[in-house]
């Protein structure tokens, strides 16, 4: 089975392939139905694959498919252990639902088999990037899911904000990746090779603590591109330009979640740096807290989910930083279930209402979209962390691990337990704002449940944020994703929650906060009357006119960064170029030409000129050759 | 004081370069001819004075070569002259600057 | 040894005979051109096939005739072949020049061959008189030819500056003799070698100066800077029809009394004369190149650039005898190109005419191919481009340099070959890439190649083509035609 | 092997030219046809080279010597190893598929596709030729052909650009000449014979002055061709002017005239010069890289916006082969090859464009995947291959580039790393502008999608791209036995050590 394992990645490759060339010619559910059970069977044989796993008798294996490019050991091998497993069962069971919802959501665009092909594509990427056994082909998946997503993003090309929007997230996930190619730089400098196997063994026989940290923190560049961590979040907002499903599958569920993998992947080397762990969390804490205030003031529906989304990711960083990779790789695949759910149902919601994205502009959609509305809730009580449903256990572990390891990390948990506290208000702001209320929508919007292709994946999804909680709780069962986990961080000192009642203390402190903070956003949400949006609307004094306008950076940004290089570009090209060093290669031709013209003068015409030059030569010959002899 | 070679070698240079400072000077095309002609028998001089000075015959005959030669450039000299100031006033090759730069 | 050789003379012997043969001719039976063109023929056919005799017969021993006068070794044998074919070519080439002159086409050819005469000799002298002699027979034929265009104020004025510089280069030259004489006390080549051979001098300013005015009397003939200013003057004013013929035997035999003369003689002291040979070759090198580059006329392009030439053949005679192959193999192979492109420009613009400016070469390539392909190989040969002659020539003589330490003299030769690529390559530019405007290809006349034009440019660019890929049997000739 | 498979190579192409050249001017229609077979069949032959190639040999095989000017030790001498071989495909690749572009061309048709397989005979002898005067005879020869593709068929100010490129390679050649011949003079001394054989050459003694001398002398060649900053001006004015086909020769191959010599000659030759100055090279790479992105990002014209990625991407090339170990070197080496297919893909699809609409203003464009989804998705492909996305070609060579290059040049890399972010931006800024929103202009709006001919050159570049990209292997296990070669005697020659030899590391691994 695990020697096979690259089916899972043939798959949806082959689905590819044959969608881009025949996917316009086919009829339109196919595309979508070949695409969906490509990346459905794929998911089917990770499964019978993780069998093994699950049974606890499975060891890591890797499966050497061809040799790649050799001298750097970045050959085509895979490798199948737990943790790849978990991103394996991730990416294809909830791309499996995506694509099927995809099915419903795309339907009637122009270009419907290329979408899928896009997502397959995607798909295949992502596959690559977890099953990878090396940085190399790590690296290459990496990129691979940059180009979908800018594919993705930028899907409906003719609107200028999509593709802009595309290159936007492309541009700044290479930033990180420089960072990335730096780390690997260092990498084989260091260990000669780029396979896991060399590189993660026991690092510190071959590694200082100084350089571990050097790695570790290039590679963090990387992981903040992709997974839109400060500095380079800021991409992630723009990137909902895409279709629904793509902001549900790429940035939410799966791509985004490549920099958590990463740090989970390379935790070997972060445990010999344990500035760069602080730093990984650190990171991570303040992105959840600074992208959650941004959420609290933002109108466009998708645009609350992806600033939500950069905070999620916030918390799985703080947690593979704190040491807690078991609870990072939780929270991450919980909230693929339920971030995927939310978009995909405001991505329902948006078909509902006609392509309004505005949540000013909706509201009372309860009773139109009961199955809507029913699963959205199941999210929103996911993500604002109430027991039982799934977000609660993986947020609260992660919480409770910062705060048992002390000292920064319990500041650190602060900061997470506000950014639940503000969780709580931005989605429930947003549910009451979407569901909830008068309706606000504008002349002619007919809002309508979506099709059962459309729901039927809420549905699954909404299952999956309700109960997969339960998978790492300390009751009923023992922690299964820990001990399945095992594995992968066999040799990892890992942190774990304290023990004694402090867990329940924490959870009843963050229970607690949720509760709040929904409290809260429901009062002050439920005065806002059916067309006046005067309320929901972001106040333009003090502090929220900067957080309504998301701190300003992407002025900022264009102002300090790109304006500038763009003049430096031009300075570069327009004057230094072509008047610096050309200039002097056409003065230095020109030179030779004006020397000559200079020199015509001399050649006047007159004999006696002729002559008067001729004996001048005759001198100085003269002259030579008579010092020679003399002296 | 005695008249050594010496002098007779000092003489034909003296007079070489007499010969070629006209050249460089005069601005009338006979006038030139006639330093390059001074210019040949200078050489003619030193050629006597040296065959005398080493006692070979040879220096001495070089010299009626010379001489031949200078008339046949006389000749045509004088021919090529005609032919280019014939229809000009005056014999002066500072008029002829037409070919230059 | 007897002092008499008939062989040693004969092709001096065939071109006089035809000299005599053409003026007798002319004026007993007048007979139509080409029977005239057929008697210089035979005369410059004598010539090569005595000259080959002489190849075949000479000796690798020194073989002195008529009391030192005449050598008659591969060297002096190899001069006289290459003359006569060049004799031929010119004759070629001038030939609707030659048409032109009527009754003085006779008279034409007779100077054709007096030069040539001159010329043979000038490489086969072995005596400073012979030499003197022999450069002003060769020199006297072509003040008459440059001005041989009477009607023609530039041919005139073009004729009246050679015959006065050239005369005061010849006068400055024969005070070289003097002066060598002086300190030797032998005129012939092989006196004065040996001479300096058995004593040594204790003042040799006397003998240098000597040898610097016979080096300065010789580079005037091949118009090496700064003794070059006739040149661009004199070839334009003269009809395009001789101002190659002037050049290349102007060159052949400058360059081969040069060799011989320096060697021959002077061998002992190349460390003294070589590097002034050196900076005279840098500076034509680069005066050549950097006037050429300014010029908007042809034929003055052309007069610089053989200036630029002259300089990279110098820059081969500073390896002393190792150079002198290279230095004929350069020689020859130039003589040939400049004697084809002036040929294309005295169809081009007339074979009479003084100017040919650069413009009336624009879309030469629609107009006249062959013309224009033939002009084109020239100049990339000139220009140094590999598979011409004109590259390996180059190759050689810089390699000559760089073997005898005149590393500088290369790299201001190499550097100064890219610039003159620059007004090669304009001329190429003008006739393939700047189409003739319209009203300008209606006025302009049809472009007739006659014949013998033809027959010639073939020969050129045969040889430049050839020697630039198969050098060999050249390369094997000019090894062998040493001065002893 | 009784075939001589190496001239055949060279001459054929040339043989072709004449061909093609004695044509009846009646019979236009047989000009392309015959340019077109001619070409493939060196393909073919360049194709069996490849196959027939022994990868365990890391000398010269299939060589070829005879004496031509013997006097001065000059041989017509030819020989590949694993660093040409690709040279040589690539050439012969390239040639077939600028025939194909080219077929619109009236303007004295015969006389271009002569021009071409002229050129493409002179290009493979410039990477066959083991005796120097021979490499600098083709090196310089070919520049002729190039002139009067520029000059005879360029843009609008073709003379201008032709006279540039022409003047300011045959500078560098100047040098390289006086070099050369200075080399064989200390050949002479230390021989008693001239020669000019490159494997003669290599058992030179040169003092160290002399060395650095003589790596200025071929390095000031090269780096014109190659071209290195802040040589590259040539480049922007001749690949805008030439017209299609000559954009992609020159892209394609003949810039690697540069980065080959470089290799084949001033690392072999001058050992202790390569090891010294090496930094200064790599430092010079380096600026190009980013330099080169830089101005690429702000041009207003899409073949210069290509031009200068040209200069980017010759930087890590040169970058690579001055790392000194045999990752970058092998980088070095896959990476020219992989250029001149981005590269020469992006020139053909730059002037498909412009044969539509007569202009490469990108301002002038908009919305072009609208009308041309084809072209659009291959030129997006294209520009990912050059920006050097993993799966595809440009990353083995960039990835094996930069981590070849950290060990030896730490600083240096990382800043070069910023290279491939550029890359992007000025691609797909340059996309977005032409291909997306809205085809806004009427122009655009009526523009016909690339049709079957153009697809069909379009997609062996492709196939090759990915195919070089996902399995390299054939090609990294022929380079690999000439670039240890050439480590092998750096090491042997001077008292450097590289990093990171693969011998080394397998030893490591068996230790562990």
């Amino acid at each position: 089975m695990v020697d096979y394992i690259w089916i899972v990645i043939a798959l949806p490759l082959a689905g590819a392939v044959f969608l881009h060339f025949f996917g316009s010619r086919l009829r339109e559910p196919l595309p979508g139905v070949i695409a969906t059970s490509t990346i459905g069977l794929g998911f089917i044989y990770a499964l019978i694959a993780t069998a093994d796993f699950f049974a606890g008798t499975g060891e890591a294996e890797t499966v050497h498919l061809f040799d790649w490019i050799a001298p750097l050991g970045a050959n085509a091998e895979l490798l199948w252990d737990p943790l790849s497993a978990i991103m394996t069962l991730t990416v294809t069971g909830v791309g499996a639902l995506i694509h099927l919802y995809s099915i419903g959501y795309m339907h009637g665009d122009a270009r419907y088999g290329r979408f899928f092909t896009y997502l397959n594509f995607f798909a295949a990427s992502m596959l690559i990037l977890v099953l990878a056994d090396n940085f190399g082909l790590l690296f290459v998946g990496w990129e691979l899911v940059g180009l979908s997503s800018y594919l993705l993003i930028s899907f409906w090309f003719h609107k200028p904000s999509a593709a802009a929007a595309g290159k936007k997230a492309f541009v700044v996930n290479r930033i990180g990746d420089v960072g990335f190619l730096i780390g690997l730089m260092l990498i084989l400098a260091e260990f000669s090779t780029l396979t896991y196997g060399t590189v993660l063994e026991e690092p510190a026989r071959v590694i200082t603590t100084g350089m571990a940290t050097a790695i570790t923190l290039m590679l963090v560049l990387g992981a903040a591109g992709k997974s839109a961590q400060i500095p380079l979040y800021f991409w992630l907002p723009d990137a909902m330009e895409g279709p629904t499903p793509v902001s549900a599958l790429i940035h939410a569920a799966t791509m985004v979640t490549a920099g958590v993998y990463m740090v989970a992947r390379t935790a070997a080397l972060f445990e010999l740096a344990s500035f760069s762990a602080a730093a990984v969390a650190t990171i991570g804490a303040f992105t959840a807290l600074f992208a959650a205030s941004i959420a609290l003031k933002q109108r466009d529906i998708k645009r609350v989910l992806a600033y939500s989304t950069i905070s999620q990711l916030g918390y799985m960083f703080l947690a593979v930083g704190t040491g807690a990779y078991v609870a990072g790789i939780f929270h991450l695949f919980t909230h693929a279930f339920f971030k995927a759910l939310l978009f995909l149902g405001s991505g329902s919601v948006i078909h509902a209402m006609g392509g309004e994205q505005d949540i000013a502009k909706m509201g009372g959609l309860r009773k139109i979209m009961p199955v809507t509305h029913f699963t959205m809730a199941v999210g929103w009580l996911a993500i604002i962390g109430i027991p039982p449903l799934a977000g609660f256990w993986s947020k609260d572990e992660i919480l409770a691990i910062a705060f048992g390891e002390g000292g920064w990390f319990t500041f650190l948990w602060v900061i997470g337990l506000i950014t639940a506290l503000l969780t709580a208000v931005y989605m429930t702001r947003w549910m009451y704002l979407t569901f909830w209320g008068e309706a606000r929508w504008e002349d002619g919007v007919h809002p309508h449940e979506s099709p059962a292709v459309m729901t039927a994946p809420l549905l699954a999804l909404a299952v999956g944020s309700a109960g997969l909680g339960l998978l790492n709780t300390p009751w009923p069962f023992k922690p299964a994703l820990e001990h399945f986990l095992e594995p992968s961080f066999e040799a990892i000192k890992m942190a774990h929650i304290p023990s004694g009642s402090t867990p329940w203390i924490l959870a009843a402190v963050s229970i607690l906060t949720a509760a709040a903070g929904a409290w809260f956003a429901y009062r002050k949400y439920q005065g806002a009357d059916a067309f006046d949006i005067a309320p929901v609307m972001p106040r333009r004094t003090g502090v929220w006119r900067w957080v309504g306008n998301a701190y300003y950076v992407d002025d900022i940004i264009g102002n300090l960064i790109v304006l500038p290089g763009k003049l430096v570009a031009a300075w570069t090209a327009f004057v230094l170029d072509s008047e610096i060093i050309d200039g002097s290669v056409r003065a230095v031709g020109g030179g030779v030409r004006r020397i000559g013209g200079w020199l015509r003068p001399i050649q006047t015409g007159f004999t006696r000129n002729y002559a008067a030059v001729t004996f001048a030569g005759v001198v100085g010959l003269l002259l030579w050759f008579v010092t020679r002899g003399v002296g | 004081m005695e008249v050594t070679a010496g002098w007779y070698l000092a003489l034909g240079a003296l007079l070489f370069v007499i010969g070629a400072s006209g050249m460089l000077l005069r601005r009338n095309a006979l006038v030139m001819f006639m330093s390059i002609e001074l210019m040949l028998n200078a050489v003619n001089l030193t050629f006597v004075a040296i065959g005398r000075h080493v006692g070979d015959l040879n220096g001495q005959v070089a010299v009626f070569f010379v001489m031949v030669v200078a008339a046949a450039e006389v000749v045509v000299g004088l021919a090529i002259m005609i032919a280019v100031f014939r229809r000009r006033a005056s014999a002066s090759v500072d008029d002829l600057a037409m070919l230059k730069g | 040894m007897t002092e008499i050789s008939y062989l040693a003379i004969g092709p001096i012997v065939a071109l006089t005979l035809g000299v005599v043969a053409l003026l007798l001719v002319e004026v007993t039976w007048k007979p139509r051109t080409v029977w005239l063109g057929v008697i210089a023929g035979a005369s410059l056919l004598g010539g090569f096939v005595l000259a080959v005799v002489q190849w075949i017969k000479a000796s690798d021993e020194p073989d002195i005739w008529f009391r030192g006068m005449l050598a008659l070794d591969p060297f002096a044998a190899f001069g006289a072949v290459v003359l006569t074919v060049l004799g031929a070519v010119a004759i070629l080439v001038a030939w609707p020049l030659i048409l032109e002159q009527g009754r003085r086409a006779a008279e034409f050819m007779a100077l054709v061959l007096l030069a040539l005469t001159g010329m043979v000799l000038m490489a086969a002298a072995a005596n400073f008189i012979m030499l003197f002699l022999a450069l002003e027979v060769a020199s006297i034929s072509l003040y008459v030819l440059a001005g041989f265009n009477r009607g023609s104020a530039a041919s005139n004025e073009a004729s009246i500056k050679y015959f006065l510089l050239g005369s005061f280069a010849s006068a400055v030259f024969l005070y070289g003799v003097a002066l060598s004489y002086a300190a030797t006390g032998s005129l012939t080549l092989h006196g004065t070698a040996k001479f300096l051979a058995d004593n040594v001098l204790l003042d040799s300013a006397a003998l240098l100066a000597g040898i610097g005015l016979l080096i300065v009397g010789l580079a005037f003939k091949v118009s090496a800077a700064p003794f070059h200013m006739w040149a661009p003057d004199v070839y334009q004013g003269a009809a395009s029809g001789v101002s190659g013929f002037m050049t290349a035997g102007a060159k052949v035999a400058g360059f081969a009394a040069l060799a011989r003369i320096t060697v021959t003689s002077y061998g002992p002291y190349l460390s003294d004369w070589a590097p002034a040979v050196g900076v005279i070759a840098a500076l034509s090198v680069v005066v050549g190149t950097l006037l050429a580059i300014a010029q908007s006329d042809i034929k003055r392009m052309l007069a610089y650039s053989s200036v630029a030439h002259a300089g990279f053949i110098l820059t081969g005679l500073v390896a002393g005898v190792d150079g002198v192959p290279y230095v004929w193999f350069y020689v020859v192979t130039y003589a040939f190109q400049v004697l084809g492109a002036f040929a294309v420009v005295s169809v081009v613009s007339g074979p009479a005419a003084s100017k040919s400016s650069l413009t009336d070469y624009a879309g030469l390539a629609q107009r006249a191919p062959v013309l224009a392909g033939s002009l084109a190989l020239l100049m990339f040969s000139m220009g140094g481009i590999p598979l011409t002659a004109g590259f390996l020539a180059k190759l050689y003589v810089f390699r000559e340099a760089v073997d005898a330490g005149y590393l500088w003299l290369v790299v201001v030769g190499a550097v100064a070959s890219v610039a003159g690529l620059f007004f090669y390559l304009r001329v190429i530019v003008l006739m393939y890439m700047n189409p003739q405007s319209e009203e300008a290809a209606a006025t302009s006349p049809d472009i007739r190649v006659s014949d013998p034009v033809r027959v010639a440019l073939t020969g050129v660019a045969v040889v430049t083509l050839a020697f630039g890929i198969v050098p060999a049997p050249l390369l094997d000739v000019v090894t062998n035609a040493l001065p002893f | 092997m009784d075939l001589n498979i190496l001239s055949l190579l060279i001459w054929l192409p040339v043989a072709g030219a004449a061909v093609v050249i004695g044509l009846p001017r009646r019979r236009p229609e047989l000009v392309v046809p015959i340019a077109f077979a001619l070409s493939v069949l060196t393909l073919g032959l360049a194709g069996f080279l490849v196959v027939d190639f022994d990868s365990a040999d890391a000398g010269f095989q299939f060589v070829e010597k005879a004496a031509i000017w013997s006097d001065l030790g000059i041989d017509y001498h030819l020989g590949v190893d694993g660093i040409s071989v690709f040279l040589v495909a690539l050439t012969a690749f390239l040639f077939p598929i600028g025939i194909v572009a080219s077929v619109h061309i009236e303007h004295r048709r015969k006389e271009f596709m002569a021009t071409l397989l002229l050129l493409e005979g002179a290009l493979i002898g410039v990477f066959l030729s083991l005796d120097l005067i021979l490499f600098f005879v083709f090196f310089e020869v070919l520049l002729v052909p190039m002139y009067f593709l520029i000059g005879l068929w360029g843009g609008e100010r073709r003379l201008e650009a032709a006279l540039k490129f022409f003047l300011y390679t045959a500078l560098g050649s100047a040098f390289l000449l006086v070099g050369i011949i200075f080399l064989s003079a200390q050949a002479n001394d230390q021989f008693g014979s001239p020669t000019f054989n490159y494997l003669e050459l290599l058992d030179l003694d040169i003092s160290r002055t002399a060395q650095y001398w003589l790596f200025g002398a071929f390095g000031i060649a090269f780096a014109i061709k190659v071209p290195l900053f802040p040589f590259h001006t040539w480049l922007p004015d001749a690949h805008t002017e030439a017209p299609t086909a000559g954009s992609v020769v020159l892209a394609g191959v003949l810039l690697k005239m540069g980065t080959y010599g470089f290799l084949r000659f001033n690392l072999n030759l001058f050992p202790e010069a390569t090891v010294q100055l090496a930094g200064f090279l790599a430092a010079l790479a380096v600026v190009g890289i980013i330099y080169g992105a830089a101005v690429a990002i702000v041009q207003p014209d899409l073949k210069r916006l290509v031009a200068y990625s040209s200069v980017s991407h010759l930087g890590f090339v040169v970058l690579g082969i001055f790392a000194l170990t045999s990752q970058g070197l092998s980088g070095g080496v896959i990476q020219m090859v992989n250029h001149g297919l981005t590269t020469g893909a992006l020139f053909l699809l730059v002037g498909m464009i412009y044969e539509r609409r007569h202009t490469r203003d990108i301002s002038a464009y908009g919305g072009l995947q609208k009308v041309m989804p084809w072209f659009a998705g291959f030129f997006l492909f294209t520009a990912f291959a050059s920006a050097g996305l993993p799966g595809l070609n440009g990353f083995v060579g960039e990835f094996l580039i930069l981590l070849g290059s950290y060990t030896r040049h730490p600083a240096l890399t990382i800043i070069a790393a910023f290279g491939v972010l550029l890359a992007a931006v000025y691609l797909l800024w340059a996309y977005e502008r032409v291909f997306t929103g809205e085809p806004d202009k009427e122009e655009n709006r009526a523009l016909t999608d690339i049709g079957l001919r153009e697809v069909s050159i379009l997609v062996p570049m492709v196939a090759l791209i990915i195919a070089l990209g996902v399995y390299p292997k054939p090609v990294l296990e022929r380079i690999e036995p000439a670039v240890e070669r050439v480590l092998d005697r750096l090491e042997e020659r001077t008292d450097f050590e590289s990093p990171l030899r693969i011998d080394d590391i397998a030893d490591e691994e068996v230790n562990r």
